[in-house]
């Protein structure tokens, strides 16, 4: 839908009255209704547990409260009206969902009511499972390492953990961060070893019939 | 009252002091503490990415656990000191109180491997147990070394008094800052009590979550605070441990004690400060050890 | 002459309301106006004050076939009587006593307290009732009654033939 | 238990009932089948003429009614269309011209009660026929009846002295009746006096409001109580008793002329308690006038800070100033009881409580203001004699005017005050004006509706303020940049770029919503009238009777029923006293026949029923040892009737036989089922 155009091919030596040709570019926006998905509000207002999102009076209260908003590609504001609107794709595809630090901020002042942390969550969710997110993203990394581990093990291994997504993600982070590890080693804050708990079988059940449960929902 | 504890997978490895310091705190204040039985992961918010009903499921594990181990008492209070660990455990409780079909499916589930879960459990955080079962009286009573003149920053960090928990004010607590006052210190009024550390941002897009530790930090020693006193291992693993990280990157000479309220807390009790874990600070709070022994603090 | 088809159909209670004047039914007026939806299960009767249900009034209509009576009022102390609607609380505390001697189960019986502005009230309550009302099937007390009218007959008879020879 | 036979007679009355459904256009058409409901009642026993109409409310309507009473000598009628509420009396006067006696009409809700809240045409129809065949089982039972008429007391009684029961009172009086006016604090002029400008005009709010002051005190016609609280109301329309405490001010009003000399003289040379008319920014003493054009002008002691209240140790230099011997120190307060046919309230509001939203930072730093204050300081008459100036004594550079603290806020309250978008312009325009610092508007959305304010919106837009859309999230003294060191950095989003802005400004200013006072809600049963969910006094009807309540003879008007604006409020309260005046003019009310009344044959003298009126209108007859209602008294609650253990007392309009018929019909008719008679009638 954005149409990127070069200025360069406007200007016979690629300046234009001090446009550097280079820097500037000029982007074509417009969006088509046919290109919006009108169940997305309703699939996401479900996953989020909740239809206050509806009644969102952008005000921004979220973004301005947000920690981190201002390293996000959209606003949590714009990603509620963009929500609303059914622009799935953008907002799957979007940073905002990943760079959401899950501290609530948002929720706590939101004048509506609205759970922004839960609605960044289904859309965390919805964008895996449309395998939309960033490969080598480290976030939706870590959270399906945590997720496979915590299955296999029971418990969370914090050094095993991050190394693996360390690796996955950008191999030389984790050299960068090898004195870091060495230190924590050295308090005893640190072991490589997997923890997990003792009964292993019954967490695999438990999961095990979660799973046949929502298989038989879906039939 | 006998609680149990459920320490969560970062009291047993990063946050390893804080077990150590909160566990001798509650012996010190001679309460009756037992860790659940082979507790596993609550999950923390990576799980709940990925998928929902298993996070609920594995979180209300640990619930039912709880109400096996105690199954005699009516009421049965869960100390969960991590934040997370506490805000997904509480998050779990009200869940399956408003959602009675995910109830039933998580109950079924837990049945198959040989649990069951009534809803008895109270999620509750060493600072409302503290405060509120034990109150700050009892604190100051035993109290031996006070921390006079120790300037204390309470950094509550996000997940401990939000979105759930309805022990302390959510935009204003004060929880913290009622025990700095009962072991004798001082505490520093800031606005950034309840900010973002950056959680796990900061071990992962560094570029956006360690400014967010740092902010926290210079704020802090701008305020004239000794030390920063913490009730999360996230959030005092990200302020501590990357302080050469961030002086490195943000050109600055940040140099302040991060360490948990119950380290504190054991020193004002006269527990010696290994038992407290305080030999595995990366950045050992020297203005309270100065301090406490009389001498003159120094700022950097 | 009951029509075969319609008895397949999910069970719809018939329920009977009893509104006061001054606060349930201008809520009710104001979920009309702000065009709320509930279940069309409840038919409502105007009166005064809620002070005005005589116990019989319920009675007569369980007998008369209605499976459950809803009583709105105004909250207590906001009564336009003063306090009608504790008058009818006493009241009501001693009928649920006898609907349970009666085996009328406590839920086909409520008093709600709803004031002129709670239009959503009306809509969640009746809503409520007619799903609990459901839940606890039809009471059909006429059938249960014409039941018994026959039992009774029968049981003349009986009496009667075996008086019979004694008399003859 | 069916109480009609075969051919519909009952104790040998023939009825000769007429039935009306009304279409309501859509309204009730759209949902339900009216021709079905029609052809329905048209089987049933009694029913002379079924009709259906498109407005049964029209004239032609009406005529329908009224020629089929005349040629079909109908002598009961059911309309099935609208609320009571709303339509009852239209149809009983119509019934009533065509000759029949009104009570013989009864009235069917299918709108608000079926069409309006159901969604399927089906259920919908079957509601209506239920409720339409309960009603001519009903009429069967009908009476002749005679309204009571009730003369109405001229007097009115004023709650409320801010303008707009300064505007009601002085419309009344003019109108030549008598008017009482009470207000709680010393002073009348409410909120209004305390306004710097209104808007959008910039008039001196204290300049049009202060001539209307003064006219109600020397007005013939008002009696004017300050510091005076109503205590208990009893009676109804026509003729209300109302008892009023005066409290002690502690000087004679009579004799006091509001010379001052006593505040010169008083031992305190220095004012140290925090003035309430100026929000406490300055200081007044221990015997103070709330401000200059206070009204009346009398001088009141503070007990709580007097020194003679508190060791009776003073040298009372107050007492010896006063030549004309007004101050008594131990004055009592005074009662009064006062008889009125009718009341306005109007109670006012109050504003939120900006502490309730700490993100804000009201009461922690000095610098944050509410809008009220900055009234006060923009003020020449105010704290600071109209100079705008920060807690350290600095003309502010930049200013924050933070929009709806309070409101739209589910946390706070979910309403739109409607008046803080304008208000705010105003402020902005006045610091401007003042300080010429660089001021910001931050908004969530920008109300503007009413004569002449968004002209007023373009010419702040043009004065060079800034407005910023969106709702701050927090106000801090954290400074991240230089420029942001002892300054209060507001940060907020700025939607319409979609950025996340920090501006750092010097004051910062609060614009709080309006909400109910405290005692709404004691006042509220002190008169007998509803609140809504937020707690504002509820008008009858949200646009038909904007000003009334569903107790006849009370009135409202101003913010006591909704936050709104001055010109609204007045029109408010032109609007109350012309329907008091209305009252007054027809001399007397008709109320309805529902009173209770005691078959003697059938009272067993058990007086049960005595206890349970709150109107004491039962005795008991020692001679006869029967129970006795003077019908003058009851209200029609009925809470008598059915408590009678041998069913001896009758409420006219809800008979037991009326209401048990209406009962049979909703569930069955003559023993048959609903269904089943569609069946049978099919």
């Amino acid at each position: 839908m954005d149409t990127t155009i070069d200025v360069k091919s406007f200007a016979p030596n690629g300046k234009q009255n001090g446009y550097n040709g280079k820097a500037k570019m000029i982007n074509r926006k417009i969006k088509y209704e046919s290109e919006l998905s009108s169940d997305f509000k309703e699939t996401i207002a479900e996953l989020a547990h909740g239809e206050k999102l509806y009644g969102c009076i952008q005000c921004g209260t979220c973004s301005a409260t947000c920690p981190v908003s201002h390293y996000m590609d959209y606003t949590p504001r714009k990603i509620i009206q963009m929500v609303r609107e059914g622009f799935r794709d953008d907002v799957l595809k979007s940073s905002t969902v990943w760079l959401c630090a899950s501290c609530y901020s948002c929720t706590v002042e939101c004048p509506k009511g609205i759970k922004i942390t839960d609605v960044m969550y289904a859309l965390k969710r919805e964008a895996i499972s449309a395998g939309y997110f960033p490969k080598r993203f480290p976030t939706p990394v870590l959270a399906e390492n945590f997720f496979a581990q915590v299955l296999n093990n029971g418990r969370n291994s914090e050094g095993p953990l991050l190394m693996k997504m360390y690796m996955k993600t950008n191999p030389f982070n984790a050299l960068k961060n090898t004195m870091l590890a060495f230190r924590l080693w050295k308090t005893g804050r640190l072991t490589l070893k997997t923890e997990h708990t003792k009964d292993r079988k019954s967490l695999k059940k438990l999961l095990g019939s979660i799973d046949k449960q929502k298989e038989a929902l879906a039939k | 009252m006998r609680y149990l504890y459920y320490p969560g997978c970062s009291l047993k490895s990063t946050g390893k002091s804080y077990e150590e310091s909160l566990l001798a705190v509650f012996k010190a204040l001679k309460m009756d503490v037992v860790e659940i039985n082979d507790w596993n992961c609550c999950g923390a918010t990576a799980y709940m990415a990925v998928d929902e009903t298993k996070a609920f499921a594995i979180a209300a594990r640990n619930l039912a656990l709880a109400e096996e181990q105690f199954n005699k008492e009516e009421e049965i209070h869960v100390i969960a000191p991590c934040s997370a660990c506490y805000m997904v455990l509480l998050k779990t409780k009200m869940f399956l109180e408003q959602n009675l079909a995910e109830k039933g499916r998580i109950k079924n589930a837990l049945k198959e491997s040989g649990l069951n879960y009534e809803g008895k459990v109270k999620i509750r955080h060493p600072l409302d147990v503290l405060v509120n079962d034990i109150g700050v009286k009892e604190i100051a009573k035993a109290v031996t070394h006070p921390l006079k003149g120790v300037k204390v920053a309470s950094y509550y960090g996000c997940q401990t008094v939000r979105p759930y928990s309805t022990f302390d004010d959510q935009r204003e607590p004060h929880t913290m800052d009622d025990i700095t006052a009962a072991i004798g210190a001082e505490s520093v009024d800031w606005p950034l009590k309840t900010r973002c550390c950056g959680a796990s941002l900061t071990g992962t897009i560094d570029r956006v979550g360690l400014p967010l530790s740092f902010m926290i930090l210079k704020e802090a020693s701008k305020r004239r605070a000794d030390v920063v006193s913490t009730s999360c291992p996230l959030c005092q693993f990200n302020l501590e441990c990357y302080q050469d990280n961030m002086n490195k990157q943000f050109r600055n000479d940040i140099h302040i004690g991060v360490v948990y309220f119950s380290q504190l807390m054991g020193l004002a009790l006269g527990i010696d400060p290994k038992t407290l874990g305080m030999n595995r600070l990366f950045v050992p709070p020297e203005n309270v050890y100065k301090i406490m022994k009389g001498g003159e603090k120094v700022y950097v | 002459m009951p029509n075969p088809e319609k008895k397949e159909k999910k069970f719809e209670p018939k329920i009977v309301a009893f509104f006061c004047n001054w606060c349930t039914y201008t809520a009710a007026d104001l979920a009309g106006v702000s065009r709320l939806k509930y279940a069309p299960n409840v038919r409502v009767i105007r009166i005064m004050c809620s002070g005005r249900v005589d116990p019989q009034f319920i009675l007569q209509a369980f007998a008369s076939g209605a499976d459950g009576v809803l009583i709105g009022g105004c909250h207590p102390g906001d009564c336009h009587y003063s306090e009608g609607n504790y008058k009818m609380l006493r009241r009501f505390r001693l009928l649920q006593r006898v609907l349970k001697v009666l085996g009328i189960a406590e839920e086909r019986c409520r008093l709600e307290w709803i004031s002129a502005s709670e239009g959503d009230k009306v809509k969640t309550v009746i809503n409520d009732m007619v799903e609990k009302v459901r839940n606890l099937g039809p009471l059909s007390i006429p059938a249960k009654m014409s039941d018994i009218d026959e039992e009774i007959k029968e049981l003349e008879k009986e009496i009667n033939r075996e008086e019979v020879p004694q008399h003859a | 238990m069916s109480n009609t036979n075969g051919n519909g007679t009952i104790k040998g009355i023939t009825p000769r009932i007429g039935f009306y459904i009304c279409h309501c256009g859509h309204n009730i058409a759209a949902m339900v089948d009216v021709e079905k409901v029609q052809k329905f009642v048209a089987s049933l026993p009694g029913v002379v003429v079924s009709r259906d109409y498109k407005y049964m409310c029209s004239d032609p309507g009406q005529e329908l009614v009224q020629k089929d009473i005349k040629e079909l000598k109908l002598n009961r009628i059911v309309v099935a269309s609208c609320s009571p509420l709303l339509h009852e009396h239209t149809f009983r006067r119509a019934v009533e011209k065509a000759g029949l006696n009104p009570f013989f009409f009864h009235m069917v809700n299918i709108r608000e009660n079926v069409s309006w809240v159901t969604d399927n045409r089906e259920q919908a129809t079957a509601k209506a026929n239920a409720l339409a065949r309960a009603a001519i089982q009903r009429v069967f039972f009908h009476k002749s009846l005679e309204t009571k008429k009730v003369p109405i007391n001229p007097d009115v009684l004023i709650v409320g002295g801010g303008i707009a029961g300064i505007h009601a009172a002085l419309t009344i009086a003019n109108a030549g009746k008598h008017v009482y006016l009470v207000e709680r604090e010393p002073t009348i002029g409410g909120h209004m006096a305390m306004f710097d400008k209104t808007f959008p005009t910039l008039d001196c709010a204290a300049c049009i409001l202060t001539p209307k002051m003064s006219s109600v005190k020397n007005h013939p016609n008002i009696t004017l109580w300050t510091y005076s609280e109503v205590e208990k109301v009893e009676g109804f329309v026509g003729n209300y008793k109302v008892n009023i405490k005066r409290k002690p001010r502690y000087v004679i009003e009579e004799l006091c002329v509001g010379c001052m000399d006593c505040i010169d003289a008083c031992i305190y040379k220095e004012a140290k308690y925090p003035d309430e008319f100026n929000q406490g920014l300055s200081k007044r003493k221990p015997i103070y006038i709330p401000f200059p054009q206070a009204t009346p002008q009398v001088v009141l002691f503070d007990p709580e800070t007097c020194i003679d209240f508190k060791s009776h140790r003073c040298k009372k230099t107050c007492i010896e100033a006063c030549d004309r011997k007004a101050i008594d120190l131990k004055q009592v307060p005074e009662y009064k009881e006062i008889n009125v046919g009718t009341v306005i309230l109007a109670t006012g509001f109050k504003t939120y409580d900006a502490e309730k939203s700490p993100q804000y930072g009201y009461k922690k730093f000095p610098n944050v203001f509410t809008s009220l204050e900055i009234e006060r300081i923009v003020n020449a008459s105010g704290p600071t004699n109209g100079e705008v100036l920060t807690k350290e004594g600095n003309i502010p550079k930049s200013v924050g005017i933070i929009h709806c603290v309070g409101s739209r806020d589910e946390k706070a309250h979910k309403w739109c005050s409607r008046v803080c978008c304008m208000y705010s312009l105003k402020l902005a325009h006045l610091i401007k004006e003042h300080t010429g610092a660089e001021v910001y508007n931050f908004y969530i959305d920008m109300r503007t509706p009413g004569k002449g304010y968004e002209e007023f919106y373009d010419k702040l837009m043009n004065e060079g303020v800034h407005f910023v859309r969106g709702r701050v999230a927090e106000v801090t003294d954290w400074a991240l940049i230089p420029e942001e060191e002892h300054k209060l950095t507001i940060r907020v989003e700025d939607t319409l770029i979609g950025v996340v802005r920090r501006i750092p400004v010097d004051m910062v200013v609060l614009a709080v919503g309006m909400e109910p006072r405290e005692d709404a809600q004691d006042i509220r049963r002190m008169f007998n009238i509803s609140c809504s969910t937020e707690g504002f006094f509820l008008e009858r009807h949200p646009k038909l009777a904007p000003v009334s309540t569903f107790t006849d003879g009370i009135f409202i008007a101003g913010g006591c029923q909704g936050p709104r604006d001055i010109p609204d409020s007045v029109a408010q309260a032109g609007a109350a006293a012309a329907e008091a005046l209305s009252l007054i003019s027809a001399g007397s009310i008709e109320l309805e026949p529902n009173t209770a009344s005691i078959i003697e044959s059938f009272c067993s003298g058990c007086k049960s029923c005595i206890p349970l009126c709150p109107y004491s209108a039962i005795s008991f007859n020692e001679g006869t040892k029967k129970a006795v209602i003077n019908e003058a008294l009851c209200k029609g609650c009925g809470t008598c009737v059915a408590a009678c253990p041998s069913g001896s007392i009758i409420q006219n309009l809800f008979e037991d036989e009326q209401i048990f018929s209406e009962i049979d019909g909703l569930l069955k008719f003559a023993g048959i089922e609903l269904e089943e008679m569609e069946v049978v009638n099919a």
